[in-house]
């Protein structure tokens, strides 16, 4: 089941202003650069992106918010980003914080199609406002709902034709639940094989999740905090 | 009165074999650094490892392999990397025995605030929300008075909460403190040189005092 | 009227490239064999893999690799092994997009019996339950009429139901039937050989019949 | 931190009469023979086991059921075992079928904090019986419960001192779940290996998930259903 698409630009061709997109990544680890890079050439507008964090001022989703692309942003942590912080305390850009945990569950949930579940995070804070709150063992929960999105980009270490990934170290992170949760997922990869290359065991995303991918390039992979210890 | 880094030190005695630790960013980091001789335990990363090791060495840096602080790190042997719903599975499954992390205020029934200030910047929650609400055992590390020199350990918090009577133990420059389940911190022990006074006069919320409060030893 | 392996092949037509794919036992299995030229697919086995090959040839049995009938099976170039968790998460979040599975009962509103005969030695439902709960796209495999004669294509289920107005298209000995939003089984196509009346004394659900029914053609 | 158990009665030494155990596997692929073997030889009585199938007459959990020390059975699928048809049918196995995703999914919640979730498995049907129903995307749900247990016994292909564990092809089904969802995990493998022997990406079953693991001996790994093509 052969999903490559030529380029990042074939990859994207559909995504248009307006629509939901989920993208993988913490910080500006594991995010899909290409199609990043690809959607700001795009100039669409009025996008909803469900993303851990917003980037920085210059990469990563920054890019989209200079650009004033981006109309909601859905996220646990979007501390280090000047442009965001002024074009939210603006009101120019919806924020919806969401728990770290939570994110990552109501993605896989989407993904799973569970379409609700229960989780003590937020209970007593403002995120359980308007939520139904049940104890189950003594203890209060909130019903949290799934997330989906129109597109899934995520970024992966390995690929094959097929759409099976693998995914290195903390680059993991969010990559596959939110491939789970798209209605088309998008893959840019860092190295492309064969189908057959990739043991079966050691595969961390089932080509069955992923619609498109493609080979990326000119990776810059850029470092948020460098520490560092002395030899 | 302590420093930050003897704050964590004092934490890092709070270790016991096997235990498996999620340390939040700032102080709560530097726990790592003083893990008492004979104990050992793994660290969690929220963003997706266990048995996380020191920074690397110069030059040595992965752009793949960072903390939840966005650090560049190293993994020990035996590590695992995980996405994020799976260490999440984690925290809220409550297979992390301890969780340290800092905070704004901590009110006397065990209620956090750590994320907002309103008319501030808000930068997020994180994980914080899921970790205080999952963790059978929280520490929090501050300082038990603000810039302005307002306590810290209230009768109610006033920010916006992170969660509600999550916190077992506090650990300030001034003492360590324990939430007792009927509301109130408990003083188990003073800083070197410290007053139960000065402790006493730096608490807005209820302070429970029983004999002698030995101090700190490190 | 057809064989099994023939509603196999009748149902192997329905298949589009690009599919997911998950076989129940008994006729559904026999599909794989029938794969129309040109058209790529591929299976899924609900207990843990994607990309399920043929048997294997005798001595290379791999007692870890088996499909949802506990056979040893093998693996095609492109296979992945999956957790129960996530093998479901496809199913329920839809990424199947065709189930085929047998029946021992179908009602004109699209219910599916299939697990449980009261009375006699209940064997457990395994994973149908959850694949004619999610599935978009569910076509039966069986037999038009029981060992007895009796219509298996009813107004209403007798048996205790696997899943409420799911199925979608029924492939028999006699038939194919879709099964319409308003209720009924729909006539598509005639077995070789069968007449329109014939099915319609075999179908005790409503059966709609409209102009001319063409022969199944292989 | 090292997991290592001298052997299997070591690891199972503390599993009594009465207590909830998991056991991975499915059919008898990927089941824990050693542990099975030694939960037999222990005598115990009154398990409540979950476990997707409860193996053949003569093998797998057919061994405990023969010598009646079964007294609940939480499964999806039974069918292969006589010893269990005459029991369940004289009212001596108290029995709960379960559908196979949502055992699935109830152990993993188990294990992640998820207290109950809601899945359209089973709407309409005997499994929904004194279940909550909610609608949601216009399609009806059903509310299921978290799966935890005493003890969950999984059996990987490697392990390392620390835990980690790695399953081979479909032998892996159940047992990662499982493994969150014990209060005591045990993990048998058939190879027990050094920590940094396994590589950090490949880890199916991180080791926080795993109390005790032991190098598993004489495996049979039975074939339930041989079938072959002729060259």
């Amino acid at each position: 089941m052969n999903k490559v698409v030529k380029n990042v630009e074939e990859a994207c061709k559909d995504i248009t202003s307006g629509v939901t997109i989920m993208l993988g990544g913490f910080g500006l680890c594991g995010i899909p650069e290409n199609s990043i890079a690809e959607l700001v050439k795009k100039n669409i507008t009025d996008l909803t992106c469900i993303s851990n964090n917003a980037g920085v001022d210059d990469f990563g989703l920054g890019l989209l918010l200079k650009k004033h692309q981006i109309k909601k942003m859905i996220s646990s942590y979007v501390g280090e980003n000047d442009e965001f912080e002024r074009q939210m305390l603006s009101g120019e850009l919806e924020v919806d914080l969401i728990p770290q945990g939570s994110l990552a569950e109501r993605c896989r949930a989407g993904g799973a199609g569970i379409p609700a579940f229960f989780t003590p995070a937020g209970f007593g804070t403002e995120v359980a406002e308007g939520k139904e709150v049940r104890e189950f063992n003594g203890k209060p929960h909130i019903l949290e709902s799934a997330l989906t999105a129109d597109f899934a980009i995520v970024k992966a270490w390995k690929g094959d034709t097929a759409g099976n990934l693998i995914f290195k170290a903390t680059a993991k992170n969010f990559n596959p639940m939110m491939a789970m949760a798209g209605k088309i997922t998008i893959a840019e990869v860092e190295e492309l094989v064969e189908v057959g290359e990739l043991d079966p065991n050691q595969i961390h995303t089932p080509g069955i999740f992923v619609q498109r991918i493609f080979q990326g390039v000119d990776y810059e992979k850029r470092i948020e905090q460098r520490t560092v210890r002395v030899k | 009165m302590l420093s930050k880094t003897q704050i964590a030190q004092r934490i890092a005695q709070e270790l016991q074999s096997g235990w498996y630790v999620n340390l939040g960013i700032g102080i709560p980091t530097l726990v790592a650094n003083y893990i008492p001789e004979g104990i050992e335990v793994e660290f969690q990363s929220e963003n997706g490892i266990l048995g996380m090791g020191p920074f690397p060495f110069e030059g040595e840096e992965d752009a793949d392999l960072i903390n939840a602080g966005k650090q560049t790190i190293t993994a020990l042997p035996g590590a695992v990397y995980f996405d994020s719903a799976t260490s999440f599975a984690m925290i809220r499954g409550q297979h992390v025995q301890l969780t340290v992390l800092g905070a704004m205020e901590v009110s006397e029934n065990g209620d956090i605030a750590n994320w907002k200030i309103p008319g501030k910047m808000v930068k997020g929650m994180g994980g914080a929300m899921d970790l205080v609400a999952s963790a059978e055992n929280i520490i929090v590390a501050m300082m038990h008075t603000n810039k302005k020199g307002e306590s810290k350990l209230l009768k109610n918090c006033s920010l916006p909460l992170t969660g509600v009577g999550c916190v077992k133990k506090v650990v300030t420059n001034l003492a360590v403190l324990e939430v007792v389940p009927e509301g109130g911190f408990k003083l188990l022990e003073r800083a070197p040189g410290v007053s139960v006074e000065e402790i006493q006069n730096a608490t807005e919320g209820k302070l429970i005092i029983e004999g002698e409060i030995p101090e700190m030893r490190f």
